[in-house]
């Protein structure tokens, strides 16, 4: 996993050199950004995230779980409090909603962590510490025939550090 | 104990049985126990006893004079229950709170371990008992020697039977006169004036035959006579309903008796003679009004209803210095009225107060002390330190007494000044017999092995006797036992016959020894002629008697009857007087008569007369052990020693007092919140009218609730959802709860059950033996002893402390709501007994987050105490406030609260749960005698039968008010009650509860005039 | 490739930890493989609060084998109250010595057998001549907040052997069953015999 | 420098997504000011040493008092039967609603898209969790048997009596542990960018390293920006309606009970209103010193502030308004004990208690209708305090009064709490304190990534549309109003 990284100060520029980049077809092109920004989400144009299929089956199975603890449990002991009905569904209601609320947070969380391969150990290649702060980064992973053209383009739209990262 | 089977996480609940105060106690006893980890056998085992298999030995209760018959539960060697004899034409199977506290008089933590001798330095310090009677032997033979003995003095706490023959026999062998017979709670001017109009001592009062009731100053349900059997009496007659008689009340103070009349008179005190002398005509309503400060109107309407009616009954029971000559004119009124031989019954009377000697006679003997004269006194049983007023000095009295001797079993007051005491056995542990009434011989006989290393008395005299060559030859008996036996008419056969049933016939042997001289009493000044701006009321009381149920913690935590208060003494003051003099309750009043003064906090009472304040007679106990000592006042201390000087009666009514506020203040410790209804029907009645109206279907129902209320059709179905459903009564829209055990159709049959109570408020009279018993049963401790305070600087250390704090865990309680008299004028006083009301559906239920509470196919709303958390939101959600929590480790020795105090635990009921701390709990409808009597019919192969069996409360009530069984079987008494019109149910309009327990309405009979206008 | 892998380990341990939690909840499981009972019915109990299968050794090596087997005693003789009380009732020092002051420590050689002495007899005797009762070692209890009561029990057939074990068979007797509540109730439900089956609410043992 | 060339045409029509209309943070120029400032405040002083010890000596305190109650029992508590909740539970919702109004901040602000959220939910969002952990003790320390908690909770044992879920407090159990669980994961969630770019600018080298474990290998990407936008979408929409729950689950403690004074179906609503009005106050009372002391107040702008104010001010009637229906209904339900009990409430017994919480909750807070208060920080801070007090007594009243006049006039009673509750209160905010003093020294108080989204970024050309120079901030700083003292 070899390419290139190059370092910008300025946003438009960011956006100029992943255009560029595209048009080179030089290889994945990925992002570093101290805070998410539309117009780099719009460049990369990537599926919408899947988080929201784990949220859904969380709740679902929270909400069921939710339901069928206590109703098991009273038929399991059915004693009589206060004249109600054994297995009575409209307290067991809050439960319920508690535990679609509980594991649906749960597995919204697994699925960040998922699809975003988070927690990583190690950082990747090509990760500058700036990134975090106030610079952009754009990642080109690319064979090293390409290697001086994308060189070649970062630089041309204004990146003030370029590396080969191998 | 490394050999501990309980593995420590179960070993930290630690709310166990506490059975015996550790395992020697029990290995001493022997048997099985659950806190021992040793299974200690019998050596040879009993016959009769079965192990966890009650016996119950007929005996005799000697907690007052009246000798009722009791039962003495025990089991495994430990007698821990007394319940009425039902076999006993006394008590008819009640008893009262006095005589059920006798077990803690028993196992009482402050009694005497052994004998006592006074040493060198002055010290009552342990002796043996050769040594003591090898003393006491010298003792005797000197005063003998010394030509003395005539003038020896013996002071017996009265009891009726043998044992004052066998005295006055064992006196007269040692040349020594008989002995005085003391009972300060006697009305020894009643007594003598019925010796003089009927010849017996105390006639059977039949109330359920009299029309009209008049009581002046007679408390018949308070300490008057004897209670028991009088409180059966009124109740059975209030039980007559429109045919019951009208009670009309006339003194100074509304006593609980009071609270119990119809209609109350409040006249001045010292009055009484003037008011009894004008209705029977002997004096002028006028002079009668302007001395009792009471209406003419008033007194002439009772006078026109007294002649009026047949046959009424007149009763008068005032200590106060014209007391006898009252007791005449009332006993000639019966007699005109016709009341005699009807009401009052002279051939079916009460011997149990033959042979009291007089207070003037108990008076004249202390005076002979004070000379010097006696040189040799023995006191047995009797406290006059305490008893007698504090300015005839009975303590300087008792030092001029060379040698004294005392057979107390407690260091009281007295038994504290004698030079040696030999304890005696308490009544549990005695042999004996009583003459309740003529013809009837009551048997007393131990219960179980003496708890201390004492003696009974009547053996230690045999013994001391039998070492005396002179007089050996006279009691040939072994002991006291084959005395009685010896003397016991039919003898052994009719004896052992006797002792099954408690009760045998004829008469015991009388006392062969002539009665002492008369003395000539000092005359009481009459009450008008004293110093001071208010009368003062001084009365014995209900609880304590004359203060020997003061060591006793069920009787101290026993709320008074009408006050409420417990653990302290008050004084009462009327609400005009109290406005008057700026004072209000809890406010220290200061109480100064020629004798001296007292200090107590003012309660501030409606039901006493404007003029007067009173104080209970009981408290302010300077010995007498842990319980007594220091708690309260002794309103002895400022009573004058003057007497009614035909009957040598004390007079206790007999002086004014100075009343001034202190400033000081102190909460008064009561039980009681609000002591108006506000309208919620807890305590329903009905007058006579209405009843009738009711029962000709003329007017529906006039009951007091609040607007809205729908209403009672639902009474025949007082069962709960569930038993309903199992009867069919309730179509099945709840089919949904017919889950296994809750199903008719279960094999268990459970549902089929519905434990019930009904309470009726027409018999309950307020006396609240019901508490005292449910406290013997279900092992409930007292809370608010001195050394239970948690004593820090934030939280005050006086006695009561938890109640003030509410705490007192009463699970059956009974409230007193007054109902009108804001104006000041005459008011009716209300009982409830409220205990849990097992709800069919219960608010408390739902609410508890690990099934701690459910409701238990039969009907119960079961408390489990080893699973509760103690979250209290069952408590916060229970409408009727009858669940208690353990806020400390009460049943836990190594806490200071412990309520149990080495052998207090003997009495422990061994079949329920000792609740430990953080737990709650609640009446649970003695469900271990439900158990029990279940268990009993499967081993003989039969379903419970219909009244089999009942609760603590029930059982004892000596109203019989309270009727427990299954409502959903018509064969149960409880189930044809529940159906009565008077019946209601608590807040089952307003919260749709379903309780299990039902009311039947007390029912009033206001005045003639009155009723005919409702 | 070798980051991904390492990523992939933390969710694995996490799993793992969550299973293990989940497990040890059931650690109390275990039992002596000597006192299993078999049918635990649909109950899932534990008997890891219970003592079971402790066997103290008592004052009196008390062989219930010689007593039951060989002489054919019931066990009613002794525990005389099994079947009219909640306690069984321990047999009075007096009712041994009922036989034994005639059957001595040292027996005879006699029909075959050997001569012998018995230590557990002469110990008796030594109790009865002191006049001290044999403290005997408690092993089965349950907590004083269990109302359990023996009559019921054997007037509804149950035998003693049932929640005793094979105690005439034991040498020295020792807790044969967990007494834990599933235990019970196990039976209550009527799991082991449906003639057994009895009222199993909690009032019915706990007040 | 390479030559500069002209974006190409969907760049123009895109446009650089740049703040305009509002700017929000006049005081901040640049991503780096964020960070450095940001930073700047996680360096210990003396007196947040002081602070911190203050705090945990007061929860000792507390633990102390705590241990005697657990081996004395209960009763050395003030409780008087009836009363059988005192001031542990009133400081248990107390606790509890003060949990609110950070997840009222950080999740339902969020979804409404209010600007003014931004710098200020992090402390509120911690203040939550902390909260939440303050109130969970209470439950536990105010049973009878504490070490019999774990009954509430369904655990494996093999008996299988597990709790009863009718009860509305196993329903608390499940709601204050998922509200626990979910804000405490919400939070660690938002931290993560800021854990990642402190893992980057610190110099110390052991809190370097302890970012840099928490960051999670967080790296900026865009991939992971875009799943992390999701997924904090997805936990703000479910704490919303969790927030609301909880605290209708906490009421229903006390609505489902028979007592008069907590018998009302408003009970759900009125708690929620008041929860998140107890909550702002809180909030208030954090933030403002702490945008003091770490001189933030470029961030924390007076403009954040007066809308906060504004909705402690709608709070504050909503609550007042539910008072007046309460006491309304009272009176026309008809109901004899009701108006009894209300009677005494308002104007009896324990009128002074009434009276504190109505000063508190819906006079004072009128105030706020004027703007100069709303920005005048002493002011703010001071109403902050009452306000506190206020929804304390608000508990109170609603809780004591009703067990102490009940159905049952013969059980009528006082209530008085003894020096073992106080201090068991003060325990519960040495507590609270000690967490939050160790929370703003080791973890960015204001969210960096977040005020980096409003901060707009460093341009190469001036901005087509917007005309905004390359430079980046140029507006100049926002004059402060003379409420606010230095």
């Amino acid at each position: 996993m070899q390419g290139i990284v190059g370092v910008f100060r300025e946003l438009d520029a960011t956006v100029d050199a992943v255009h560029a980049l595209k048009k080179l077809r030089a290889g994945n092109i990925d992002i570093y950004t101290p805070a998410p920004r539309h117009e780099l989400e719009h460049i990369l144009t990537h599926r919408a995230s899947i988080v929201r299929l784990y949220t859904l089956i969380g709740g679902l199975a929270g909400a069921t779980f939710g339901y069928w603890i206590p109703i098991w449990i009273s038929d399991y002991w059915p004693l009589v409090v206060g004249g109600k009905p054994v297995p009575s569904w409209v307290p067991y209601t809050i439960i319920s909603f508690e535990l679609m609320v509980l594991i649906g947070s749960l597995a919204t969380v697994a699925g960040l962590f998922i699809t975003a391969r988070i927690p990583r150990i190690t950082m990747t290649v090509g990760y500058d510490e700036r990134f975090s702060n106030a610079n952009f980064g754009v990642w080109v992973e690319c064979p090293p025939d390409k290697q001086a053209d994308v060189t070649e383009t970062l630089k041309q739209h204004g990146a003030t550090e370029v590396r080969g990262e191998r | 104990m490394s050999e501990n089977p309980t593995p420590s996480g179960v070993r930290r609940r630690e709310f166990l049985k506490i059975l015996g105060a550790g395992g020697v106690a029990t290995a001493a006893i022997g048997c099985s126990s659950d806190r021992v980890e040793k299974l200690i056998p019998y050596l040879n085992h009993p016959d009769e006893t079965v192990p966890m298999v009650s016996n119950y030995y007929a005996s005799t209760c000697r907690e007052c004079s009246a000798g009722c018959g009791v039962l003495l539960e025990t089991r495994d060697g430990r007698t821990f229950k007394l319940e009425g004899n039902p076999d006993h034409p006394l008590n008819r199977g009640a008893l009262c709170a006095r005589g059920q506290a006798a077990v803690q008089g028993l196992y009482n933590p402050d009694r005497y371990r052994g004998p006592m001798m006074r040493n060198a330095s002055g010290r009552l310090v342990p002796t043996t008992w050769d040594a003591a009677l090898k003393l006491l032997a010298q003792k005797l033979g000197a005063v003998q020697g010394s030509g003395r003995a005539g003038s020896a003095l013996f002071l017996n706490r009265h009891e009726s039977g043998s044992f004052p023959a066998f005295l006055d026999e064992w006196l007269a062998a040692y040349g020594m006169p008989a002995h005085l017979s003391v009972d300060p709670l006697a009305d020894n001017a009643v007594i003598a004036a019925n010796r003089q109009s009927y010849g017996v001592s105390w006639p059977w009062l039949a109330f359920s035959a009299a029309r009209l009731i008049v009581s002046i100053g007679a408390d018949f349900l308070d300490a008057w006579g004897a209670n028991v059997p009088q409180q059966l009496e009124f109740a059975d007659a209030r039980a007559r309903l429109a045919d019951a008689p009208r009670f009309v009340y006339v003194g100074p103070r509304r006593s609980l008796t009071g609270c119990n009349a119809d209609q109350w008179i409040a006249c001045r005190p010292g009055s009484e003679l003037a008011i009894a002398n004008a209705l029977s005509g002997r004096g002028s309503l006028d002079d009668a009004a302007t001395a009792s400060d009471v209406p003419v109107a008033t007194l002439q309407a009772l006078k026109a209803e007294l002649t009026g009616t047949r046959p009424p009954l007149v009763l008068s029971g005032v200590a106060a210095g014209d007391a006898m000559e009252l007791a005449l004119v009332v006993n000639e009124l019966n007699k005109q009225l016709g009341a005699v031989g009807t009401t009052v019954l002279p051939d079916r009377a009460i011997t149990s107060f033959d042979g009291i000697a007089t207070d003037a006679d108990v008076n004249a003997a202390i005076d002979a002390m004070r000379a010097g004269q006696v040189p040799l006194l023995m006191i047995r049983g009797a406290n006059p330190v305490f008893t007698t007023p504090r300015y005839v000095a009975v303590a300087d009295a008792l030092k001029k007494v060379p040698f004294k001797v005392s057979f107390s079993s407690y260091p009281d007051e007295t038994a504290e000044l004698c030079d040696l005491v030999l304890p005696d056995h308490h009544a549990i542990e005695s042999w004996g017999d009583a003459q309740p009434m003529a013809n009837v011989i009551s048997v007393q006989q131990p219960g179980m092995a003496p708890v201390y290393d004492t003696r009974q008395t009547a053996d230690v005299l045999i013994t001391l006797a039998k070492a005396n060559p002179g007089i050996a030859s006279k009691f040939a008996a072994p002991n006291y036992m084959r005395w009685l036996i010896d003397r016991y008419p039919g003898g052994s056969t009719a004896f052992t016959l006797a002792l099954e049933k408690g009760v045998g016939t004829g008469a015991v042997a009388a006392s062969p020894a002539p009665r002492r001289p008369a003395v000539t009493p000092k005359a009481a000044t009459p009450i008008g002629q004293t110093a001071g701006d208010m009368y003062l009321v001084v009365y014995p009381s209900a609880a304590l008697g004359d203060g020997s149920g003061a060591n006793k913690p069920w009787l101290q935590e026993f709320p008074d009857p009408v006050t409420k208060i417990c653990w302290q003494s008050w004084v009462e003051i009327n609400q005009q007087t109290a406005v008057k003099l700026g004072v209000d309750t809890g406010d220290i009043l200061r109480v100064e008569t020629a004798q001296g003064a007292v200090e107590a906090p003012a309660y501030v009472f409606m039901g006493i007369h404007k003029d007067t304040v009173a104080i209970p007679f009981g408290l302010g106990h300077t010995a007498y052990g842990r319980y007594a000592a220091g708690i309260g006042v002794n309103p002895g201390d400022v009573l004058p020693a003057g007497f009614d000087a035909k009957s040598g009666a004390f007079a206790w009514t007999a002086t004014k007092a100075t009343v001034t506020k202190t400033g000081a203040y102190t909460p008064i410790v009561t039980t009681e919140g609000s002591a108006r209804q506000h309208g919620r029907g807890i305590a329903q009645a009905l007058t006579v009218q209405e009843l009738a109206d009711l029962a000709a279907g003329r007017e529906k129902e006039k009951v007091e609730a609040m607007p809205g209320m729908p209403n009672t059709e639902y009474l025949p179905g007082l069962r709960s959802p569930m038993a309903a459903d199992a009867q069919g009564v309730v179509s099945s829209d709840i089919k949904h709860k017919e889950q296994g055990m809750y199903s008719p159709d279960h094999w268990s049959g459970m549902a089929k059950r519905r434990w019930a109570m009904t309470v009726d408020l027409a018999r309950c009279t307020g006396c609240q033996a019901c508490v005292t018993a449910c406290y013997a049963e279900n092992n409930i401790p007292t809370v608010a002893a001195p050394y239970q305070e948690v004593h820090t600087a934030f939280l005050h250390g006086v006695a009561g402390g938890n109640i003030l704090k509410g705490r007192e865990m009463n699970w059956i309680r009974l409230e007193r709501y007054w109902e009108g008299g804001e104006d000041g004028g005459d008011f009716e006083a209300r009982f409830v007994p409220m205990l849990c009301q097992h709800c069919g559906n219960a608010p408390c239920e739902p609410v508890c987050p690990v099934y701690a509470t459910y409701h238990s196919p039969d009907g119960l709303n079961v408390q489990v105490y080893n699973r509760c958390v103690g979250t209290r939101y069952c408590s916060n959600n229970c409408p009727y406030k009858v669940r208690y929590f353990n806020w400390f480790g009460y049943g836990e020795p190594a806490r200071p609260q412990y309520a149990w105090p080495e052998r207090l635990s003997w009495q422990l009921n061994p079949d329920v749960t000792v609740r430990g701390k953080g737990v709650m709990e609640k009446c649970s409808f003695c469900v271990q005698r439900i158990r029990e009597a279940e268990h009993r019919a499967k081993a003989e192969g039969r379903a419970v039968r219909p009244d089999e069996f009942t609760t603590s409360c029930a059982q004892a009530c000596p109203s019989r008010a309270i009727t427990f069984g299954d409502a959903a079987d018509n064969d149960w008494t409880v189930a044809k009650l529940a159906l009565d019109q008077r019946g209601y149910h608590v807040f089952q309009e307003q919260l749709n509860t379903f309780p299990a327990v039902v009311y039947l309405k007390k029912v009033n009979h206001p005045a003639p005039a009155a009723s005919a206008g409702a | 490739m070798t980051k991904r892998r390492k990523r992939v380990v933390v969710p694995g341990l996490a799993a793992l930890a969550v299973v293990a939690v989940l497990l040890s909840a059931y650690t109390g499981a275990t039992q002596q493989p000597d006192t299993v009972i078999k049918d635990r019915g649909s109950w899932g109990y534990s008997a890891g609060s219970s003592p079971q299968g402790r066997s103290p050794i008592q004052p009196i090596a008390f062989p219930h084998p010689t007593h039951v087997q060989t002489l054919g005693m019931n066990c009613l003789y002794c525990h005389f109250s099994a079947n009219k009380s909640p306690d069984p009732g321990m047999p009075a020092v007096g009712t041994c010595m009922g036989c034994h002051l005639v059957i001595g420590p040292n027996r005879p050689a006699m029909n075959g057998r050997p001569a012998r002495k018995s230590e557990g007899i002469a110990t008796l005797q030594k109790y009865w001549a002191q006049k001290k009762p044999v403290p005997w070692v408690r092993i089965h209890h349950v907590p004083d907040y269990v109302n359990f009561a023996h009559m019921p029990h054997i007037n509804a057939g149950v035998t003693c052997q049932t929640c005793h074990g094979q105690v005439q068979q034991m040498n020295r007797v020792y807790q044969y069953a967990s007494l834990n509540m599933g235990w019970c109730i196990n039976c209550h439900v009527g799991n082991v015999n449906p003639k057994w089956k009895a009222r199993y609410d909690c009032s019915v043992c706990h007040y | 420098m390479a030559t500069v060339t002209r974006p190409d045409e969907d760049v123009l029509r895109l446009g650089p997504n740049i703040p305009h209309a509002n700017i929000q943070l006049p005081g901040v120029a640049e991503y780096e000011q964020v960070t450095r400032e940001i930073q700047r405040t996680l360096y210990p002083t003396k007196l947040w040493f002081a602070g911190l010890s203050f705090a945990i000596l007061c929860m000792l305190i507390g633990a102390a008092t705590w241990a005697w109650q657990v081996y004395m029992g209960l009763g050395v508590a003030g409780y008087s039967p009836p009363v059988m909740w005192g001031v542990y539970i009133v400081t248990f919702v107390f606790w509890v609603g003060i949990g609110h109004a950070g997840t009222l901040i950080s999740a339902i602000l969020y979804l409404f898209r209010a600007g003014f959220r931004t710098t200020i939910y992090r402390c509120a969002e911690a203040m939550t969790v902390f909260a939440i952990m303050t109130a969970g003790l209470f439950p536990i320390l105010h049973l009878g048997r504490p070490w019999k908690f774990f009954w509430l909770i369904p655990y494996p044992s093999w008996r299988l009596i597990w709790p009863q879920f009718k009860s509305p407090l196993v329903w608390d159990v499940f709601a204050i542990l998922t509200y626990l669980t979910v804000s405490s994961t919400f939070l660690y969630i938002g931290l993560l960018p800021d854990f990642a770019a402190l893992r980057d600018a610190e110099p110390r080298p052991l809190r370097k390293h302890i970012y840099g474990v928490l960051s999670l290998g967080w790296r900026n990407s865009e991939l992971e920006w875009r799943h992390f936008a999701r997924a904090y979408l997805f936990l703000a929409a479910f704490s919303t309606p969790l927030v609301l729950s909880v605290h209708s689950t906490v009421s229903f403690d006390f609505a489902m009970a028979d007592t008069p004074g907590w018998h009302a179906t408003l009970f759900a609503p009125y708690f929620v209103a008041g929860a998140i009005f107890s909550g702002i106050g809180m909030v208030f009372t954090i933030i403002i010193p702490i945008r003091r002391w770490f001189h933030l107040k470029h961030y924390v702008t007076l403009n954040h502030l007066d809308a906060a104010a504004k909705l402690c001010l709608f709070t504050s009637l909503v609550v007042g308004t539910a008072y007046l229906t309460e006491f309304f209904i009272g009176w026309i339900g008809g109901n004899s004990i009701e108006q009894s009990y209300w009677w005494n409430r308002v104007f009896g017994q324990w009128w002074w208690a009434a009276w504190v919480m109505l000063t508190c909750n819906c006079v004072l807070p009128l105030t706020l209708f004027v703007q100069k208060l709303r920005r005048n920080t002493t002011w703010l801070f001071t109403l902050s305090i009452f306000i506190n007090l206020g929804m304390w007594f608000e508990r109170f009243v609603i809780f004591d009064p009703s067990l102490s006049h009940e159905f049952e006039p013969w059980q009528w009673t006082r209530y008085a709490p003894t020096y073992v509750d106080w201090a068991i209160l003060l325990g519960s905010f040495g507590w609270f304190t000690m967490w939050f003093m160790l929370f703003i020294k080791n973890f960015p108080v204001v969210a960096i990534s977040e005020v980096k989204e409003i901060v707009p970024p460093r341009l190469r050309t001036p901005h087509p549309v917007e005309g905004i120079e390359v430079t980046g901030m140029h507006l100049e700083f926002e004059p402060e109003t003379p409420g606010e003292r230095d």
